[in-house]
C-alpha cells in the first residue's frame, strides 16, 4: 500500500515536472523559430509559483472553484491509468477508451468553472472549446478503433508489449495513419495553432481562461502541464513503442517538436473551418487505417 | 459576497429602471482592452458568433489636437501633430509641413523633397511591416509578427541616426528637413537595409501571405465593392482592393515621386485577403521606390529653406490663406487643411485621418454578419489607426 | 491649367448661384449658399466627384460665422474641391441640412462637426449619439473660438499653471 | 497550517521573474510594445508577456497619455487585477501631462487616480528605458516596496474621491448606460 | 402464494388512475396515484428473489383468446426499470400535475408498459402496446393538438405495420405465443420475412424514436406534462427497445439463417446498428442545436437510444448485454434529466434558453442533481453512463465495425456538447432578473430526482450489480468480475480503483487550492467586459444559438429535413384527401386522420 | 478611369499569391539560426550619436533670452534665477519635455545642447519625481556618463531654496535659487510690495 502511494506520488511529481519542463520548451523553442531568445526553460513553474501565491482571488460561485479541482483531479486520474515504463501502477486498468475519455473529462472541468462566471468571451471559449472536441472526436475515434482492432485488445499496456514484439505502431500502415491523424488532433488537444481557436487571444481573449486569476489560472497551469505530459505520453505508448522513461521522454520530446512546428508557422483556423477540416482529412485517413486495420 | 440579486435589488432602490434584456442577442465589448484593438473599442451585439449590428465606439485617444494647434507657434506644432498617426508619424509631419510651404510660397530645395521622399518611403516600410506584424498576430501567426517587428528595428535605427528619435522623428519641418543626412554610411546602411527586407519578404510570403490557411481565413469576409467604397471615402490600399486605380503619389504627385517608377496594385475582390495582398505588393514596391532614390543620390543644396523669417522661430508668421496637402499614407489618403489669418500660430488646422473613413461606417457594415473570429482580421485587414479617428 | 477651369466652368453653369475658381494646380474651390449645399454637392457628386474627404468647420469668431468647407476628391479628374459655404455660429442658428444621403461618408463627418462646433444637421439620425467627447465635454462644443480651454483644463484637473506664483499644489 | 510568510523571499522572486502585463495600450507607448515583445528585446526572457484579460496579469503598462474616457477603463481593468499588482507609467504624459499639459482631455497626474509605482521619462521611451524600468520595478518587487497596490487598499477613499470629482459620482453606471439606448434600438 | 403477481403489477397503476380520476380530490388522488405506481415497484423488488429460480405465468382466457404473461428474467429487468421510472415520474407528477386526467392516463400508459414487458404473446403484447400508446397519445393531446397529431399518426403507422406482422405470422405459423411463434417462424420464406422484418423495424422503430422515425419524439416528449416526460422517454421509449430484442427471440435465428453475416455480425442486425449509430449523430447533432430546454432533452433520449439500438444490432451476447446496461442507464439519467427539466420548468414557467441563466445559484439542489445526470449522460466515469457506453464499445470493436464505433465515439462527445449548452445556458451566467424569485425543487421531485440520481452514482461505482444480473438474464457470463470491476478479457475497468484515484486527484487538488489566498465572491457584471463597466441590463450570456457555428457547418445537412419530408408526404396526401372528399368526407377530424393513417399504411405495403 | 493621365498599374498575377501548405514549413530553417535578439542588459545596445537625449547648458553662454521657453510645444522650459549668475537659465521639466530639441535648434548662442542619454526611471514617490525636473548641466559633467543614464542621482532640497544635485559619480553641484520666471526675482518682491 505504502509503495503504491510512494510510486503513485512519485508519478504525479515527474509527470508536473516534466509537463511544466515541455511547457518550457513549447516556449523556448517558439522563441527560436521566432528568431529570439526565449524565456527559461523554467519559466512555467515560476508563472505557476507565481499565481498561486497571488493574495486576493476571486470566485463566481462553488463550481467555478469545484470546476478547476475537478479538472486537475481528473487530469491527475487520467495520468494514474497511462503506463509509464515499469513504474505505473495502474497500468493493468488502462483502458485505450477508459484514457481517452479521462484526457477528456479535465475540459468538461475548466468549462463548468468557466461558464459559471458569466463572461461572455468564456461563452465563446466554451462554445468553440466544445465544437473543437466534437471535431477532433470523429478522427480520434477511428485512430482509437484502429489500434484496438489491430492488436485486438484495449489495454494500452498489452498493446505497448505487442509493439516491443512486433515493432512500433507507426511501422505498420494502418496503424501509420491511424497516428498520423491522431497527430493532427493532439495539435488541438495542446491548444497550438492552428486549433488554438478555443483560447485565441487576439480574438476572445483567451476564451474559458479569461475571468481565471491567481490560484485558479496556477492550478490550471498544474493541469496543463499534466496534461501535455499524459497526452504525449499516451500518444508515445501507443504509437511509438513505449519503452522505459527515459525512452519515452525522448518519443515524448519528439511529439511535442512536431507539434511546435506547426504551431509555429500555421495560423489559426476559425471553428467552423477546423471543424470541415477535421471532418475531412484527418478523418478520412483515420477511418482508412480502421478499415485497413479490421481486414 | 455580492450576489446578482443584490445587485439588481439595489440598483431598484436607486430608482434605476432597468430595461429587459434583449434576449435574442447579446452585447460584447470588443475593446479597447483588447489585444485586437488599439485602444479603439467596438460594441458588438452578437447572435451566436456573428455580428448583427456594429457600433463603434471612437475616443479613448481624443485629446483635441486641433484645438491645440491653434495655440502653439507654427513650427512647434510639428512635434505635436505628428502623434496623430503613431505608426507612421512622418506623414503628419510632411502634410503639415507641405501646406505651411504652400502658405509660405516656399521653393523646397531640393534635396530636402529628396530626404522627405526617402524618410516618407521609410515611414511606409515600417508602417507595412508593424502591419505585418499585426496581421500575423491576429492571425496566429506570431512567427511573421515578431520577424516583422525585428526587421523593423533596422528602420527604426537608421530613422534614429537621421533623426534622432526613434518613433516621433520630429524630422520634417516646414522649409525642409531637421538635419542633413549624416553621412554616406548611412545610405550604405540603408540600401544593406533595404536589401535584407526585400531579401527577407519571401519568409513573409512563405508564412503569411502564401500560407493556405490565411488564404482562408481572409477570402470572402469583409466585401467591399467599389461604388460602397467611392461614396465612403475609403481611400488608399483599402480603396485599390476594390478595384479602382487611385494612388495620391500618382493623381497628386507631390516631392520626388513624379521621377519615380513604381507600379500601383489593383485586386477587384475587395475582401480583406485583397486588402492584404495589395499591402504586400506596395510593400515591395516600396522598397523598389526606396532603392531607386538610392540610386538616384541624394542631389546637392541646402536642406532646408534659407529665409530669414526663419530666424525667429517663436514669432515666425505665416501669411493668410488656406492649403490643403496630401499624401500617400499606408493607411490610405492622409491630408492636412490649413488655414492662416496671418498670425504666429495656425488658426485652424483639420486632419484628415483616412481612419475615419474606414473605422466607423465601414467598419460598422463590414461587421455586420462576420464571425467573431472575422472581426480581427476585418480589422487588421482595414489597416485602421485609431487615433487618427479620435485626434 | 485647363482641365480645373474646364471642371469650373461645367459646375457653374448647372449651378449659377455659386462662385467657383481655380486655386491651383488639381484644387479647386466654390462658394455656395448655405441653403443650396445639397443640390450642388448632388451636382457636384454627377460631376464625377465621388468621395468626400471631410468636413472642416472654421469658425471665424469675428464674422460670427462658421465656415464649413465640404472637400471633394475627384479619383476622374484627380481634382480635390472645396465647397464652402457660411452659417451663423450661434448654437440656435447653426443648422445644415445632411447630406449623408449623397455622400454616405459625410455622416460621420458631420458627427464630428456636431461634437467639436455645435453646428446641427438636420436629417443625421446620429447626431446624438455619443462620439469621441466624454460625457464631461458634452455639450461644450470644445474647439469653437470662445471655449476657455485652458481655463476649462485647470478647473477640470485642478492644476494651477506653471507661472501662477501658488506653487503648493500641482503645478502644470 | 503552514506560515507563507516564510516562503515570501520565493514568492517575490517569482512575482519578479513572471509579470505578465495587461495588453492595454493607452496611449502612443503602445507603439513601442510590440519591440519590446518580440525578437529584437525579447521581453519574454525576463518572463514578461502580454496577457489579454486583467485577472491573470501583474502589471499594468500606462503606455503614455491617458484620457478620461481611457482612464474610466484603466480603473476598472486595475480593479480587476489581482493583488500584488503594479503599474508602470511610460513617458512625460501620466506624470504632467506632458506635451497636453493644455489638453482639456487628457489627464495630468496619474497617481491620484491609481497608485504608479514606477515613472520612466522620454516621449517615447525607448524600448531600453522601459526595459531599465522594468528592472527597477522587478528590484522593487524583490524588496517588496513595490505597494502600490497596499496603497489603493489602504487610500481607496481617497482616490475614489478624486476619480468621482473627475467623472462625477457614480460615473460607471452611467458610463455602463451610455450606450444603452443605441444598442436596444432596432 | 395464492394470488398470482402479474395482473396485480400491471392493473395496479391503471385502477390506482381511475381511482385518482374519479376521486380528483387535491391530496388523495396523489396519494393514490403514487401507491398505485409504487405497488408495481415494490412487487417487482419483492419477486427477485423467486425469479431467479423460476417464472411466473399467467393465462388469460377471454371470449375464445387466450392471454399469456410469463415474468422472466428479461421482463423482469424490463419491467423494473419501467416501474422505477414511471414510480419517480409519478412522484414527480404530485408537483406539476394539475387535474385527475393526467393521472389517469400517466398510469394507464404505465399499465401499457408493464404489460408490454410481461407478455408472453403477440395479441396482449399489442393491445397492452396501444394501451400504452393511447394514454400517452392523451398525455400530449392536453397539452398541444399538433404534436400529439403527429405522434398518434406516426404510432399509428408504427401499430398496423406490427399488426399487419402479426397477421402475416399468424397467417404463416397459426400460433400468437412468443414461444411458438419463434419455433415455427423457421419456417417463413425468405421474402416474407424480410417484410415482417421491416414492418416490425418500423413498429418498435417509431417507439423507439429510430432515426428516421424520431420527428414525433421531440415535439411529445416537449408537448407534455414534463415529469410524465420522464417516464415516456425513460419507460416507454423502452418497449421499442424490448420490440427489437422480441425481433431476435421471434425470427432472429431464422432471419440470420436466411440473410447470413457481414463479417462476424448478422446482416440485418447490421441494419439495426447502422439505424442506431445514424439515430445517434443525428438526435444528438440536433440536440444541440435546440433552444428549447425540452426539445434538447428530447433528441438527447433519441440520441442515447441510438447506442442500445447498436448493442441491439451487433448481436453478440456481450454487445446485448451492454445494450440492456445502457437501457438501465438511460432511463436512470434520462428520467433524471426529464425530472430536472419538469422542476425548471414548474419552478420558472420557462422552457426556452433564452429565458433562462443563472439558476444554479437559487436551484442548487436541482443543480447537484443535474451535475449527476450530466457526468452520467456524457459518459464520466465512474458514473453509470461511462460503464454501460464502455461495454457498448469494446462490444462493438470486439467485432472489428469501426464505423459503429466512430458512431459511438462521436456519440459521446454530442453529448458532451449538448449538455454543456443545457448547463451553460440554464444553470451558469447572467440570471434575468425575473427569475430572481425562483425557489428550489418541491419535495416530491426532489425525492424522485434523488433516488434517480443515487442509483446513477452506485450502479457507476459497482456497475458488477447490473453485469451479474444480466448475466444471468443470458445464462451466461460474459462480463466477468466482480461488484466493481467489469472485464472482459480485452478490456478491463474498475470502477471502484477510478471513483478512489478520482476522489485522491480532487483531494491533492483540493490541498493545492486550500494553500492559496482566500477568495471572494464578485458578480457577474464585475467580470472582464474589455475593460468596460457593465450593468445587468447588458445581456452577457450567449442565451439563442450557442452552436451557430455548428449549424453553419451542418448547414448542407440541415437542409434534409425528415420532419419536412413526411409533411410534403402528408400534404401530399392531404391533396388526394381534398380531390376525394366527395366521396369519404364525412367532416369528422378524427376520421380524416385514420384515413390518413390508413393510405400511409398503405403507401407503407407497397414498399414506399 | 483618370482621365489623361498613366498610372502603371501592376498586372494582377504578380500581386495575387497561391495559397500552399507545403511552403509555411520553409519558415522553420530559422529554428538553428541565431537569435537576432540584443541580450539587455548582458549585451550593451548602441544608439544614434545624436539620439535627442537630456539636455545640457552651459552656464556661461545661456543668454536667458527665453527663446527655448516661448518655442516648448510642452511649456516644459522655466526660467529660473539662480544666485551668482546674471540671467535666468531654463529649467527643464522631463515630466512634460517631448524631447523635440526645438529648444536647442533656436537657441541664439548654442548654449542648450543635448545627449544621447534618454535613461531616467525613479519610483514614483515625490522626492524621486524631482529628478524630472532640473537645471541641465554643463556638457561635460553629463557626457561623462556613457550608459545612457540621466547624470543626477538625487536632487537634495537644502534650506532657503538651495538645491544640491549630486551626480551619479558623487560629484555634486549646488546652487542656491532665487525664483521663476522672465522677471528677476527682486523686481517681482517690488512689484508684490507695491500691490500690498
Amino acid at each position: 500500500m505504502l509503495e503504491i502511494a510512494l510510486r503513485a506520488f512519485l508519478i504525479l511529481i515527474y509527470a508536473t515536472f516534466v509537463g511544466f519542463m515541455f511547457m518550457g520548451i513549447i516556449r523556448i523553442v517558439t522563441a527560436r523559430i521566432h528568431r529570439r531568445v526565449g524565456p527559461p526553460i523554467y519559466q512555467p513553474i515560476l508563472d505557476t509559483i507565481k499565481l498561486l501565491s497571488k493574495k486576493s482571488n476571486i470566485t463566481h460561485g462553488l463550481i467555478y472553484d469545484f470546476g478547476i479541482i475537478y479538472a486537475l483531479g481528473a487530469t491527475i486520474l487520467a495520468l494514474m491509468f497511462i503506463p509509464l515504463g515499469n513504474i505505473s501502477i495502474l497500468r493493468a486498468y488502462g483502458d485505450l477508451i477508459l484514457i481517452t475519455f479521462l484526457l477528456e473529462i479535465p475540459m468538461l472541468g475548466i468549462m463548468f468553472a468557466a461558464m459559471s462566471s458569466g463572461n461572455p468571451w468564456a461563452g465563446l471559449g466554451a462554445q468553440r472549446a466544445l465544437l473543437t472536441l466534437l471535431a477532433i472526436q470523429v478522427p480520434l475515434g477511428f485512430a482509437i478503433i484502429a489500434l484496438a482492432q489491430f492488436y485486438g485488445t484495449f489495454s494500452t499496456y498489452e498493446i505497448v508489449m505487442a509493439q516491443q514484439a512486433g515493432g512500433w505502431s507507426i511501422f505498420h500502415l494502418p496503424l501509420f495513419l491511424a497516428a498520423i491523424a491522431y497527430d493532427i488532433v493532439l495539435q488541438a488537444m495542446f491548444g497550438k495553432e492552428p486549433f488554438d481557436i478555443m483560447i485565441a487571444p487576439g480574438e476572445i481573449s483567451l476564451g474559458p481562461m479569461v475571468e481565471f486569476g491567481g490560484k485558479h489560472m496556477g492550478m490550471l497551469q498544474i493541469q496543463h502541464a499534466i496534461a501535455l505530459f499524459a497526452e504525449t505520453l499516451f500518444f508515445a505508448n501507443i504509437f511509438l513503442g513505449g519503452g522505459s522513461i527515459l525512452v519515452l521522454l525522448i518519443k515524448q520530446v519528439a511529439v511535442l517538436m512536431i507539434a511546435i512546428f506547426i504551431g509555429a508557422i500555421f495560423p489559426r483556423f476559425t471553428i467552423d473551418q477546423a471543424a470541415k477540416f477535421y471532418w475531412k482529412w484527418p478523418t478520412i485517413i483515420a477511418a482508412l487505417g480502421a478499415i485497413l486495420a479490421s481486414l | 459576497m455580492v450576489s446578482q440579486s443584490e445587485l439588481v435589488k439595489e440598483a431598484r432602490e436607486n430608482g434605476m429602471e432597468l430595461l429587459p434584456l434583449d434576449k435574442d442577442t447579446y452585447e460584447l465589448f470588443f475593446g479597447p482592452q483588447h489585444m485586437a484593438t488599439e485602444n479603439f473599442s467596438i460594441i458588438l451585439k452578437m447572435d451566436g458568433h456573428r455580428v448583427v449590428k456594429a457600433i463603434a465606439n471612437p475616443g479613448f485617444l481624443h485629446r483635441g489636437f486641433e484645438k491645440l494647434a491653434e495655440f502653439r507657434p507654427w513650427y512647434t506644432n510639428i512635434a505635436l501633430l505628428l502623434r496623430i498617426c503613431v505608426p507612421e508619424p512622418d506623414v503628419p509631419e510632411a502634410i503639415y509641413s507641405m501646406a505651411v510651404d504652400e502658405l509660405m510660397g516656399w521653393e523646397v530645395p531640393e534635396r530636402a523633397q529628396w530626404i522627405r521622399t526617402v524618410v516618407l518611403e521609410m515611414a511606409r516600410v515600417s508602417s507595412y511591416l508593424f502591419w505585418t506584424m499585426g496581421l500575423g498576430f491576429k492571425l496566429g501567426v506570431y512567427t511573421a509578427g515578431q520577424w516583422a517587428a525585428a526587421y523593423r528595428e533596422r528602420l527604426m535605427a537608421l530613422f534614429e541616426e537621421l533623426t534622432g528619435a526613434r518613433v516621433y522623428h520630429i524630422y520634417t519641418i516646414p522649409g525642409g528637413v531637421r538635419r542633413d543626412i549624416p553621412s554616406d554610411k548611412w545610405l550604405r546602411q540603408l540600401k544593406d537595409t533595404v536589401e535584407y527586407i526585400k531579401d527577407k519578404l519571401k519568409d513573409f510570403d512563405n508564412v503569411l501571405f502564401e500560407n493556405y490557411i490565411t488564404h482562408r481565413r481572409m477570402e470572402g469576409i469583409g466585401v467591399m465593392d467599389k461604388k460602397f467604397a467611392l461614396d465612403e471615402g475609403v481611400t488608399g490600399p483599402n480603396l485599390r482592393a476594390t478595384g479602382v486605380a487611385a494612388d495620391v503619389r500618382k493623381l497628386d504627385p507631390y516631392l520626388f515621386y513624379p521621377e519615380l517608377d513604381f507600379e500601383i496594385p489593383v485586386l477587384k475582390e475587395g475582401d480583406a485577403l485583397a486588402r492584404a495582398l495589395v499591402r504586400r505588393f506596395e510593400l515591395e514596391q516600396d522598397l523598389y521606390i526606396l532603392e531607386q532614390l538610392l540610386e538616384m543620390g541624394p542631389p546637392s543644396g541646402a536642406y532646408k529653406v534659407q529665409d530669414p523669417r526663419l530666424k525667429a522661430l517663436p514669432r515666425f508668421k505665416v501669411p493668410a490663406g488656406e492649403a490643403y496637402a496630401h499624401v500617400e499614407a499606408t493607411m490610405g489618403d492622409f491630408g492636412a487643411y490649413v488655414v492662416s489669418d496671418g498670425g504666429s500660430k495656425p488658426y485652424r488646422v483639420q486632419i484628415r485621418g483616412p481612419s475615419i473613413a474606414h473605422g466607423i461606417r465601414v467598419l460598422e457594415q463590414l461587421l455586420v454578419g462576420a464571425r467573431i473570429a472575422d472581426v480581427p482580421v476585418i480589422l487588421m485587414s482595414l489597416g485602421n489607426c485609431p487615433p487618427d479617428i479620435d485626434r | 491649367m485647363a482641365k480645373e477651369e474646364v471642371i469650373v466652368q461645367k459646375v457653374l453653369e448647372k449651378a449659377p448661384y455659386a462662385e467657383g475658381k481655380v486655386k491651383r494646380e488639381r484644387r479647386i474651390e466654390f462658394k455656395v449658399p448655405a441653403d443650396r449645399i445639397r443640390e450642388f454637392l448632388m451636382i457636384m457628386k454627377e460631376n464625377n466627384f465621388e468621395s468626400m474627404m471631410q468636413i472642416t468647420v472654421v469658425d471665424w469668431l469675428k464674422d460670427g460665422e462658421f465656415e464649413l468647407v465640404y472637400q471633394l476628391w475627384s479619383y476622374t479628374y484627380a481634382v480635390h474641391a472645396f465647397v464652402k459655404t457660411r452659417i451663423p455660429r450661434d448654437l440656435d442658428k447653426a443648422r445644415m441640412p445632411t447630406v449623408k444621403d449623397i455622400y454616405p461618408v459625410a455622416e460621420t463627418y458631420e458627427r464630428d462637426a456636431h461634437d467639436f462646433y455645435g453646428v446641427y444637421f438636420e436629417g443625421n439620425e446620429k447626431m446624438e449619439m455619443p462620439w469621441i467627447l466624454d460625457d464631461a465635454e458634452q455639450g461644450l462644443f470644445p474647439h469653437r473660438k470662445d471655449f476657455d480651454w485652458l481655463g476649462y483644463t485647470k478647473r477640470k484637473y485642478k492644476i494651477l499653471d506653471r507661472f501662477d506664483e501658488d506653487k503648493d499644489n500641482y503645478v502644470i | 497550517m503552514v506560515d507563507w510568510r516564510l516562503f515570501e523571499p520565493l514568492f517575490n522572486y517569482a512575482r519578479k521573474k513572471s509579470l505578465w502585463i495587461v495588453a492595454f495600450c493607452t496611449g502612443c507607448g503602445g507603439i513601442e510594445m510590440p519591440p519590446l515583445m518580440t525578437s529584437r528585446y525579447d521581453l519574454e526572457r525576463f518572463g514578461m508577456m502580454p496577457n489579454p484579460a486583467p485577472r491573470m496579469a501583474d502589471l499594468f503598462l500606462i503606455t503614455g497619455y491617458v484620457t478620461p474616457k481611457t482612464l474610466k477603463r484603466i480603473i476598472i481593468t486595475y480593479e480587476l487585477q489581482p493583488d500584488p499588482k503594479y503599474v508602470l507609467a511610460h513617458g512625460s504624459c501620466p506624470l504632467n501631462g506632458g506635451i497636453y499639459w493644455d489638453s482639456y482631455n487628457a489627464i495630468k497626474h496619474l497617481d491620484r487616480y491609481i497608485p504608479v509605482d514606477v515613472a520612466i521619462a522620454g516621449c517615447m521611451p525607448r524600448p531600453e528605458a522601459v526595459m531599465d524600468g522594468i528592472k527597477k520595478i522587478m528590484e522593487m518587487i524583490e524588496n517588496g516596496t513595490a505597494d502600490g497596490w497596499k496603497r489603493y487598499k489602504e487610500n481607496y477613499e481617497w482616490y475614489k474621491k478624486n476619480q468621482d470629482e473627475l467623472f462625477g459620482e457614480g460615473w460607471r453606471e452611467k458610463e455602463a448606460r451610455r450606450w444603452i439606448p443605441w444598442l436596444k434600438k432596432k | 402464494m395464492s394470488i398470482n403477481p402479474i395482473p396485480i403489477i400491471i392493473l395496479a397503476p391503471l385502477i390506482g388512475g381511475f381511482l385518482a380520476w374519479l376521486i380528483n380530490i387535491k391530496g388523495i388522488r396523489e396519494i393514490i396515484g403514487v401507491i398505485s405506481a409504487a405497488i408495481p415497484l415494490g412487487y417487482l423488488a419483492y419477486l427477485y428473489q423467486q425469479l431467479s429460480k423460476e417464472t411466473i405465468n399467467f393465462t388469460l382466457s377471454l371470449s375464445g383468446f387466450e392471454f399469456n404473461f410469463l415474468l422472466y428474467k428479461l421482463g423482469w429487468f424490463f419491467a423494473t426499470i419501467a416501474a422505477l421510472v414511471g414510480f419517480a415520474a409519478i412522484l414527480g407528477m404530485t408537483s406539476t400535475s394539475k387535474d385527475g386526467y393526467e393521472w389517469l392516463f400517466a398510469l394507464m400508459s404505465l399499465t401499457g408498459v408493464l404489460g408490454v414487458f410481461l407478455a408472453f404473446d403477440m395479441v396482449s403484447f399489442f393491445i397492452f402496446w396501444e394501451i400504452m400508446t393511447f394514454g400517452s397519445f392523451m398525455m400530449v393531446l392536453k397539452y398541444n393538438k399538433k404534436a400529439s397529431l403527429k405522434y398518434f399518426l406516426l404510432s399509428l403507422f408504427g401499430a398496423y405495420s406490427m399488426l399487419i406482422a402479426i397477421g402475416i405470422l399468424y397467417a404463416s405459423v397459426g400460433d400468437l405465443s412468443f414461444a411458438g411463434m419463434s419455433v415455427a417462424s423457421m419456417m417463413l420464406t425468405k421474402w416474407k420475412l424480410a417484410l415482417i422484418y421491416l414492418l416490425f423495424l418500423i413498429a418498435f422503430g417509431v417507439k423507439a424514436g429510430a432515426f428516421p422515425l424520431h420527428v414525433w419524439a421531440p415535439d411529445a416528449y416537449s408537448e407534455t406534462n414534463q415529469s410524465y416526460t420522464a417516464m415516456f422517454s425513460g419507460a416507454l421509449s423502452k418497449a421499442g427497445v424490448y420490440g427489437f430484442i422480441l425481433i431476435y427471440i421471434l425470427i432472429g435465428s431464422k432471419l440470420a439463417y436466411d440473410f447470413g453475416a457481414f463479417r462476424s455480425t448478422t446482416k440485418f442486425g447490421y441494419i439495426i446498428a447502422f439505424i442506431g449509430g445514424l439515430t445517434i449523430v443525428v438526435g444528438g447533432l440536433l440536440a444541440a442545436l435546440q433552444e428549447d430546454i425540452r426539445k434538447l432533452f428530447a433528441y438527447s433520449s433519441i440520441s442515447q437510444l441510438g447506442y442500445v439500438l447498436i448493442g441491439i444490432g451487433v448481436g453478440t451476447a456481450l454487445s446485448i448485454q451492454a445494450a440492456l446496461f445502457h437501457t438501465l442507464s438511460h432511463a436512470l439519467f434520462k428520467g433524471l434529466f426529464f425530472l430536472i427539466v419538469a422542476t425548471i420548468v414548474y419552478r420558472t414557467g420557462k422552457t426556452e434558453f433564452k429565458d433562462m441563466g443563472g439558476l444554479a445559484e437559487k436551484m442548487p439542489i436541482t443543480f447537484a442533481m443535474a451535475f449527476v445526470a450530466i457526468l452520467s449522460l456524457a459518459g464520466i466515469p465512474p458514473l453509470v453512463g461511462f460503464a454501460s457506453k464502455w461495454l457498448l464499445f469494446e462490444a462493438v470493436i470486439s467485432q472489428n465495425l469501426p464505423i459503429l464505433g466512430g458512431f459511438i465515439f462521436f456519440g459521446s462527445a454530442i453529448g458532451f456538447v449538448y449538455l454543456i449548452r443545457f448547463t451553460y445556458a440554464v444553470w451558469f451566467g447572467q440570471r434575468p432578473t425575473d427569475l430572481d424569485d425562483t425557489k428550489d425543487a418541491p419535495l416530491p421531485l426532489a425525492i424522485a430526482m434523488g433516488i434517480l440520481a443515487l442509483l446513477n452514482v452506485v450502479f457507476g461505482i459497482a456497475p458488477g450489480l447490473v453485469a451479474k444480473e444480466l448475466n444471468s438474464i443470458l445464462g451466461k457470463e460474459v462480463i466477468k468480475g466482480d461488484l466493481f470491476i467489469l472485464d472482459l478479457g480485452f478490456g478491463k475497468y474498475n470502477a471502484l480503483l477510478l471513483t478512489i484515484w478520482l476522489v485522491i486527484g480532487i483531494v491533492i487538488a483540493g490541498i493545492v487550492y486550500f494553500m492559496g489566498a482566500k477568495v471572494r465572491r464578485v458578480p457577474v457584471t464585475d467580470t472582464y467586459q474589455s475593460g468596460n463597466p457593465v450593468t445587468m441590463e447588458y445581456n452577457l450570456t450567449i442565451r439563442r444559438n450557442f452552436f451557430l457555428p455548428l449549424k453553419e457547418t451542418l448547414a448542407f445537412w440541415l437542409r434534409m429535413s425528415f420532419d419536412r419530408l413526411y409533411q410534403d408526404v402528408g400534404k401530399s396526401v392531404e391533396d388526394l384527401a381534398e380531390t376525394l372528399r366527395y366521396y369519404v368526407y364525412n367532416g369528422n377530424v378524427q376520421s380524416y386522420a385514420w384515413y390518413l393513417a390508413i393510405v400511409l399504411v398503405v403507401l407503407a405495403l407497397w414498399g414506399w | 478611369m483618370i482621365m489623361g493621365m498613366k498610372i502603371k498599374v501592376a498586372p494582377e498575377e504578380e500581386v495575387k499569391k497561391r495559397p500552399s501548405f507545403i511552403k509555411p514549413w520553409m519558415s522553420l530553417k530559422y529554428l538553428f539560426k541565431k537569435p537576432v535578439t540584443i541580450k539587455i542588459p548582458y549585451e550593451p545596445t548602441q544608439i544614434a550619436e545624436n539620439y535627442r537625449g537630456f539636455h545640457t547648458l552651459n552656464w556661461k553662454t545661456c543668454i536667458g533670452c527665453n527663446m527655448c521657453g516661448q518655442i516648448c510645444p510642452a511649456r516644459a522650459i522655466e526660467m529660473t534665477w539662480i544666485e551668482g549668475e546674471k540671467r535666468p537659465h531654463p529649467k527643464v521639466d522631463y515630466g512634460r519635455c517631448t524631447f523635440c530639441q526645438f529648444c536647442v535648434d533656436v537657441c541664439p548662442t548654442n548654449a542648450l545642447g543635448f545627449v544621447s542619454n534618454y535613461m531616467l526611471t525613479t519610483v514614483w514617490k515625490d522626492e524621486e519625481l524631482e529628478l524630472f525636473d532640473w537645471v541641465p548641466l554643463p556638457e561635460e559633467k553629463v557626457k561623462k556618463f556613457t550608459d545612457y543614464r540621466h547624470p543626477l542621482a538625487k536632487i537634495e532640497k537644502l534650506e532657503d531654496g538651495k538645491v544640491r544635485y549630486v551626480l551619479r559619480d558623487g560629484e555634486t553641484v549646488e546652487f542656491k535659487i532665487l525664483g521663476y520666471g522672465l522677471k528677476p526675482p527682486k523686481l517681482q518682491q517690488k512689484k508684490e510690495e507695491k500691490k500690498a
